[in-house]
């Protein structure tokens, strides 16, 4: 609730009402739940509630149910809703024309439909899958590198495609061999995909962020096993074997695209996240003894993709 | 049967139905009925389909419970909230429509419910062996480890009985419990009613079949329409009295003239098939039909009447011999090819093979014709042409049902007999394969049944007809062929025929 | 490949499919006696999500795994009554109230999941247990006795429940009633009651399977963890003709098939995943059909019991 | 015959209320978790309402959401009439949605009204053939629907995996560096016209409610009709008369799952206009529910897809109202589902006192 706690108060105080709409649930350690976190910490950082109206809407994997949402939101009279799904690109391209004066994000994509209310953003994740490539590359013994995902697509194709292209460079040798279990939520599969690759030898795993839970059991059973993450930083899950994750940060996107409305600006512009731009960043686990040289070479590509010296194809 | 099982039930000296009342929604099956049964009494239930003789006897065991009126036990009101009350209570029923798990053996359905003497382990062996000795006591031969769907229905009725035995109950009901049994077995089954009743047991006893009653009970209720007519001492009443009260005017069979010399209508010749347990059941069947006679096909059940007429029918595949219907060879036929040939089928079992209990009436009279160009364009069914045809056919063959919407299992046996009769009769098939056309049917509809096939023997159609009622086969053939062990093993014109000799060929085989 | 390495994919092969045929068999032997005594219980994925989730959460606040099993036990007593009332005592159609329970289980675990926990945590569950000696047989002892308990247990129920359903008084009072529940009733058994022992019976199988995947081979809770499963392990209830000895072939092929397109993906066999991922599936449908198995579906399933109604 | 017209409107009556009133329970219970959670189950459930039935928006989600339902129910309908247990909507869904995609970006050219029938065929064709595998390995093999049909959901879905990640994903994602698993946007003459714009609201519900008188004359004014429900009601009988049990039974599997695979295709050119992850969910399931809450009747699913659909976008209303997590929805459906299951008994005893009452009048 909380859409009526400002009333009473002057047309300045109103809170700046903020709707999401997400895939899955703000507690899945990955996508929906790195907008969520953000949306939160947002809130926080100007004001709380009486600052900030918050509300969302999660696991809307069916398209015209988003839409719904969408629009009901946007009659409601929100000043931001996120769309935060590629699939409701349509609806959105749909909706936005008929509230001029509502500002609408959506992601991941590029595409702003040429809307002048519609901000369009994404995560370029092959330049952390880079980084943690090249660590993993160092880091191996055994030259078996495991990845699991749910399917090759989205970010989690180009997290590994950054990844590989990482490996390559400081271990040439190294094989990278990728499982997908072609599906979202089967965490058991997943686990014995980990558990497969390291079998088949693999010293370090990685993946996108949804088949952490599933490899962590495996790994930890096997000892001495890497985890590195993406999406949202995974160390907690695992203390002892995560190594780094790559963090999508999209608090810095958001107050940029609540300032600017504020200034009457309600789309029209791409955000990407690079390590540049500070939307992504690398999370070292603090408590993992990472060598100095391994640790100065990760710190030397960082740099490097931030000052445009090195280049990743997705 | 253990006797320590026989006695642990209290003894029913006397059961008393007092003024029993029981409504189904829109029907009342039991309007007030009131019996007696006493220790060594054989008291017999009388009445047309549907008179409410079933429902009586599943309230007395625990299946239903009455609305009104009162079951007392040696004087003692009892209340039944389930048969396991009833069985308590010492009441044993053999049920009309059998009770018995196909996909189970013989040995099994029979230890069902029934406390093993090893605990939570099955103890079949005993089972078994207690099987073979009152099979051979009592003269039911089953075998203990055939399961119940490779048997025919008469050995079913058996396994039924043995039930009961096992049981040990000491009040028991038997709905009709002859319906399929030969007159060799009706007998032998009354020797071992008779020892029952010797021993102090007391019988409840269905029939459609007014001197089995005659022979074997002391006291006869009839009912009609839910409602007592009247209860009688056997040895004081005719068979003209019973079926006047039970149907309210009096009953003729049909009298059968010589028939001309028909053309040969079906030929079957040297006809081998392998029945489901494997074995070969039909082993080199010889038959001619010839059109304008009833040819009665007599035999025990399970010596492959049902084979045969599935051979005809085209639903079993043979394993060689030949069929013809006049000149043609019909082995290689479909069903509907031959259904075209002038074909016909009445099937033993009516409501499985039959008709279609939630279909409705008129539904269930065009199941072989409803692509027929009369009924239906290639696609759409003419709805108005099935009523009209219908409406006929019910009037003509004078089918009692409330209306054509009716679904087809709220009728009365016999008015589902009729139907299927109908359906089969109206498409003037040369050659009719009836199979026990009247089992379970009441005297009233039997005779109508029997009238109609003679008519339309009388018009020149062949006709097949199957029964183990020997009384049905000997009035209504003109020629009696007798099966046993899937051979034809004596055909004999019907005045050449009498009932010792068809026994004898019926039990053994041999002349 | 070298002989060691076709070693090690033998034993991981084989160790992988033992693991994740464990849930499948708890949940479809369950499924097997409910389907034996006639009924069809949906709902079985939404009982293991339920289960598995209340044995993690006692886990998570006790730290006893005895206590995470008894959630489980618990919660599909409940789920298995709840089914019971609805298809049994109110004589339901079984695939609407399955599939309600199923929705149920979903929509509970991770409502449950959100408000008590939030996040995803592990738990430490129920270790290995290397049964001493026959673990070190050589290729065998890693395969079969390197497992934890709930694998064992899994394993032994097949003979068990082969038992009781082919040996004993109960499955043949079972079976009866899943075939003919007139007769049945007619020899003064209580048909309802059977069936209500037998789905309840079922259901705590089921949630077993939630908690061996919960507390016993993932140590987590995550929304949808199952990921279907329980539709699956129905599935091999009618592979297995309703036997428990084909319902562990059945499990086993399944879970071979998985472990198998896992290890074709580690090893680079140029395969798209997706395809990979349809072995089992293709398998399981495939062997049936080739294998030419015609056991008869209870005559009685899906069917509620009226007493005097043919 | 005015009284027996007065108790079939009862009758019609009866069928409505008692699963109205299995709903209330539902909701009761519902109402008890609301209160767990913090949230004023008033405000919720006049939420729920106002979500489904007090908006155009919310009227025409609801039809939006019974479009498809509507379809596969009809599917499932005919499958439970011959006795066979399809669970394969969800696949025979995606069949449809795949062929429709790749048909309509494939002929993008034709003219709209060439088009969108074309797309509709192909897609039935497509979802047809997955009904048809079951079919026939039910009439050839003895295989059982229920198993084959939960295992082509899955082989559908990895299909769909397989070509969104490849042959079928969208060009424009590569170029871009995304990598989206979905199809290109279909052109504008492949979607279905919008009846109510700015609404969903579009013309699948039309096809779908045309669809259902069809299947309706199929059942009951035709052979095909006749045979398959002749065959579901007692095999033994239907092939004692010489209907081809098995022919019959691959029929109605594959004729259920032409209607699923038409669905698909519906909510691809009607709502997503595109190829996407996810787009099937569930129909396959709550279609069997609103199946067999219409009394597997073409007729009475008309009403129970509608009410379905209504419940659930009615629900989602709700969860953005209260703020409660989505989850609580699904738990308080599948409530729903369990005691309108269990209300059936209800409604038989009621029409049955009826009808005797009606006999003795
Ligand atoms: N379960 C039931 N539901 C509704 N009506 C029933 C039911 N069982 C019987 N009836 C009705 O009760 C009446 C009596 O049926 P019952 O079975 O007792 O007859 P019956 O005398 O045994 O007939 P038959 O000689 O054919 O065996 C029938 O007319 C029927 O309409
Ligand atoms: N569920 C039911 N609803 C309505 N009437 C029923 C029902 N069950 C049985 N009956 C009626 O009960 C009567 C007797 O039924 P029963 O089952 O004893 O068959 P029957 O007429 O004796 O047939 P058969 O000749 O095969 O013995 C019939 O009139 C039938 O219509
Ligand atoms: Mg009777
Ligand atoms: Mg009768």
């Amino acid at each position: 609730g909380g859409s009526s706690e400002a009333s009473g108060t002057t047309k300045a105080a109103e809170p700046f009402r903020i709707a999401v709409i997400m895939p899955s649930a703000t507690t899945d350690t990955a996508f929906s739940q790195s907008m969520w976190s953000a949306l939160k910490t947002v809130q926080a950082d100007m004001g709380g509630e009486s600052a900030v109206e918050l509300v969302y809407t999660e696991n809307m994997f069916k398209v015209p149910d988003a839409a719904a949402a969408i629009r009901d939101y946007a009659t409601q009279g929100y000043n931001l809703i996120v769309a935060h799904g590629s699939q409701y690109g349509s609806s959105v391209e749909e909706i936005a024309p008929d509230f001029p004066d509502t500002a609408f994000a959506w992601g991941t994509d590029v595409n702003t439909f040429g809307l002048d209310n519609v901000y369009a953003y994404t995560a370029a994740a092959e330049q952390g899958g880079y980084v943690n490539g090249v660590i993993a590359g160092m880091m191996t013994k055994s030259g078996i590198i495991g990845v699991t995902g749910p399917i090759d697509v989205g970010d989690a194709h180009t997290y590994i495609s950054g990844f590989s292209q990482g490996v390559a460079l400081t271990n040439p040798k190294a094989t990278v061999s990728k499982t997908w279990t072609g599906s979202f939520s089967d965490v058991a599969l997943m686990a014995a995909a980990a558990q497969t690759h390291i079998s088949a030898g693999a010293d370090i795993l990685t993946g996108s962020s949804q088949s952490v839970v599933g490899s962590i059991g495996a790994a930890e059973k096997a000892g001495a096993v890497y985890w590195f993450g993406t999406q949202a930083d995974q160390t907690s899950l695992s203390p002892k074997l995560v190594v780094a994750s790559q963090v999508y940060d999209w608090v810095a996107m958001l107050k940029e695209i609540i300032a600017a409305t504020e200034t009457g600006v309600y789309g029209g512009k791409t955000y990407i996240l690079t390590l540049a731009n500070g939307g992504l960043k690398i999370g070292f686990n603090p408590d993992f003894a990472l060598p100095a040289d391994v640790k100065a070479k990760a710190d030397e590509v960082i740099k490097g993709i931030t000052s445009g010296s090195i280049t990743v194809a997705p | 049967m253990s006797s320590a099982e026989r006695t642990s039930a209290d003894h029913i000296r006397h059961m008393e139905m007092v003024n029993i009342v029981k409504t189904f929604p829109g029907v009342r099956a039991n309007d007030g009925v009131s019996l007696d049964v006493r220790t060594g009494e054989v008291h017999a239930l009388l009445g047309e389909n549907g008179a409410g003789k079933s429902t009586l006897m599943r309230q007395l065991y625990g299946m239903y419970q009455p609305d009104s009126g009162e079951i007392r036990i040696n004087g003692e009101a009892v209340n039944f909230r389930s048969p396991a009350d009833a069985i308590k209570a010492g009441i044993g029923m053999i049920h009309q429509h059998f009770m018995l798990v196909n996909t189970m053996t013989v040995a099994q359905n029979v230890a069902l419910g029934r406390k093993s003497t090893r605990g939570l382990r099955l103890d079949l062996d005993v089972v078994s062996a207690e099987i073979r000795r009152l099979s051979a006591e009592y003269g039911l031969h089953v075998d203990p480890d055939a399961y119940i769907w490779q048997l025919s229905v008469g050995e079913q009725q058996r396994v039924e009985i043995l039930k009961a035995l096992f049981m040990g109950a000491s009040l028991i009901i038997l709905d009709e419990p002859t319906a399929v049994l030969t007159p060799k077995e009706v007998d032998d089954l009354f020797v071992t009613l008779r020892r029952m009743v010797a021993e102090g047991h007391s019988l409840l006893f269905i029939s459609h079949k007014l001197h089995e009653v005659l022979a074997v009970s002391d006291r006869a209720t009839v009912l009609r329409d839910g409602t007592t007519v009247g209860t009688r001492l056997t040895a004081e009443v005719t068979r003209e009295e019973l079926v006047k009260l039970m149907v309210g005017r009096e009953i003729k069979e049909p009298e059968i003239r010589a028939p001309g010399e028909g053309a040969e209508s079906l030929a079957i010749t040297d006809l081998r098939a392998i029945g489901d347990r494997g074995n070969e059941v039909l082993k080199g069947i010889d038959l001619t039909l010839r059109s304008g006679e009833i040819l009665g096909l007599a035999g025990v059940s399970g010596n492959g009447q049902r084979e045969l007429a599935e051979c005809l029918a085209g639903i079993r595949t043979i394993s060689s011999g030949s069929i013809m219907v006049e000149e043609t060879e019909i082995t290689g036929k479909t069903l509907t090819e031959r259904i075209n040939m002038g074909l016909a089928f009445i099937p033993e079992e009516r409501m499985r093979d039959g008709a279609i209990g939630q279909f409705s009436v008129l539904e269930n009279v065009f199941l072989r014709d409803h692509s027929d160009e009369r009924f239906s364009t290639s696609i759409f069914l003419k709805l108005g042409e099935m009523e009209k045809h219908s409406t006929n056919l019910v009037r003509e063959f004078s089918v009692k049902t409330p209306t054509l919407d009716t679904p087809i299992k709220n009728l009365s046996g016999g008015n589902i007999q009729k139907l299927i009769l109908a359906r089969e009769l109206s498409r003037n098939p040369k050659i009719l394969i009836a199979a026990q056309p009247t089992r379970g049917v009441d005297i009233g509809a039997s005779e109508y049944i029997h009238k109609t096939l003679v008519e339309r023997r009388d018009m020149g159609t062949a006709i097949l007809l199957i029964s183990e009622d020997l009384d049905e086969i000997r009035t209504l053939s003109d020629r009696i062929a007798v099966i046993f062990n899937g051979q034809i093993v004596g055909v004999m014109n019907r005045n050449e025929a009498t009932v010792e000799q068809i026994g004898a060929l019926m039990a053994a085989g041999t002349h | 490949m070298n002989d060691l390495f076709s070693l090690t994919l033998v034993t991981g092969l084989l160790n992988t499919m033992m693991v994740l045929a464990t849930p499948f068999l708890f949940a479809a032997l369950g499924e097997t006696f409910s389907q034996n005594s006639g009924v069809v219980n949906l709902g079985v994925d939404g009982i293991m999500l339920l289960s598995a989730f209340f044995a993690f959460y006692a886990v998570l606040i006790t730290g006893s795994l005895i206590l995470g099993i008894l959630a489980a036990v618990i919660t599909g007593v409940v789920m298995g009554l709840m089914m019971s009332v609805v298809s049994i005592t109110l004589k339901a159609e079984q695939g609407v109230s399955g599939i309600g329970l199923q929705m149920f289980g979903l929509g509970m675990s991770s409502l449950l999941f959100k408000v008590l926990v939030g996040t995803v945590k592990t738990v430490s569950g129920f270790p290995t247990l290397s049964i001493p000696l026959l673990s070190r047989i050589p290729i065998l002892g890693p395969i079969l006795f390197q497992h934890s308990i709930l694998v064992y247990i899994a394993f032994l129920l097949v003979p068990l429940s082969w038992w009781i359903l082919e040996r004993s008084t109960w499955g043949l009072v079972i079976k009866a009633v899943g075939q003919n529940p007139a007769a049945a009733d007619s020899r003064g058994i209580n048909v309802d009651r059977v069936r209500y022992l037998c789905v309840i019976l079922g259901a705590v199988l089921a949630g077993l399977a939630g908690a061996s995947l919960s507390i016993s081979s993932l140590n987590l809770f995550q929304d949808n963890l199952t990921s279907g499963q329980g539709f699956i392990a129905v599935a091999l209830v009618y592979f297995g003709g309703w036997s428990p000895v084909g319902v562990m072939w059945g499990a086993l092929l399944f879970s071979m098939a998985n472990s198998f397109q896992l290890w074709m993906q580690v090893l680079g066999v140029p395969v798209p995943a997706s395809l990979a991922n349809m072995l089992p599936y293709i398998l399981t449908v495939v062997a049936l059909t080739l294998s030419g198995s015609r056991r008869k579906t209870p005559a009685a399933l899906n069917k509620p019991f009226i007493r005097g109604e043919a | 015959m005015a009284e027996k017209k007065n108790t079939e409107g009862l009758e019609i009556g009866i069928r409505v209320l008692v699963p109205v009133a299995g709903v209330v329970a539902g909701l009761i219970i519902g109402a008890l978790f609301l209160i767990i959670l913090h949230a004023r189950p008033l405000e919720a459930y006049g939420a729920l309402l106002r979500g489904a039935v007090g908006s155009r928006f919310g009227i025409t989600q609801t039809l939006v959401k019974a479009t498809p339902l509507l379809l596969v129910g009809l599917g499932i309908s005919i499958a439970f009439r011959a006795s066979c247990i399809n669970i394969g909507g969800e696949g025979q869904m995606i069949m449809g949605a795949l062929s429709a995609t790749w048909l309509a970006l494939a002929l993008s050219g034709l003219p709209h009204f060439i088009l969108i029938p074309a797309v509709l065929l192909g897609s039935m064709v497509a979802g047809g053939f997955w009904g048809f595998i079951p079919g026939i390995l039910k009439a050839k093999f003895h295989v059982n629907e229920i198993l084959s049909t939960i295992m082509l959901n899955s082989i559908a879905l990895q299909l769909m995996n397989f070509l969104l990640q490849g042959p079928l994903m969208d060009p424009k994602g590569i170029e871009a560096g995304t990598y989206l698993a979905q199809s290109a946007r279909l052109s504008k003459n492949a979607w279905l016209t919008r009846l109510m714009p700015p609404t969903l609201l579009h013309s699948g519900l039309i096809i779908a409610l045309v669809m259902a008188v069809i299947v309706y004359v199929l059942l009951w004014r035709t052979t095909i009709g006749y045979r398959i429900r002749a065959v579901g009601l007692n095999p033994a009988a239907s092939s004692y008369s010489g209907i081809n049990v098995p022919v019959n039974q691959a029929m109605a599997l594959t004729l259920a799952g032409a209607l699923a695979g038409m669905a698909g295709a519906v909510e691809v050119l009607g709502v997503q206009h595109r190829l996407l992850e996810g787009l099937t969910s569930g129909y396959g399931f709550t279609g069997i529910v609103a199946a067999l809450l219409g009394w597997l009747h073409p007729l009475g699913l008309i009403p129970a897809s509608i009410f379905f659909g209504g419940l659930l976008v009615g629900a989602d209303t709700m969860q953005r109202a209260v703020q409660v997590p989505s989850a609580l929805i699904g738990a308080i459906l599948g409530l729903i589902v369990l005691f309108v299951s269990a209300s059936g008994i209800w409604t038989q005893q009621l029409i049955r006192r009826i009808r005797s009452r009606r006999e003795q009048l």
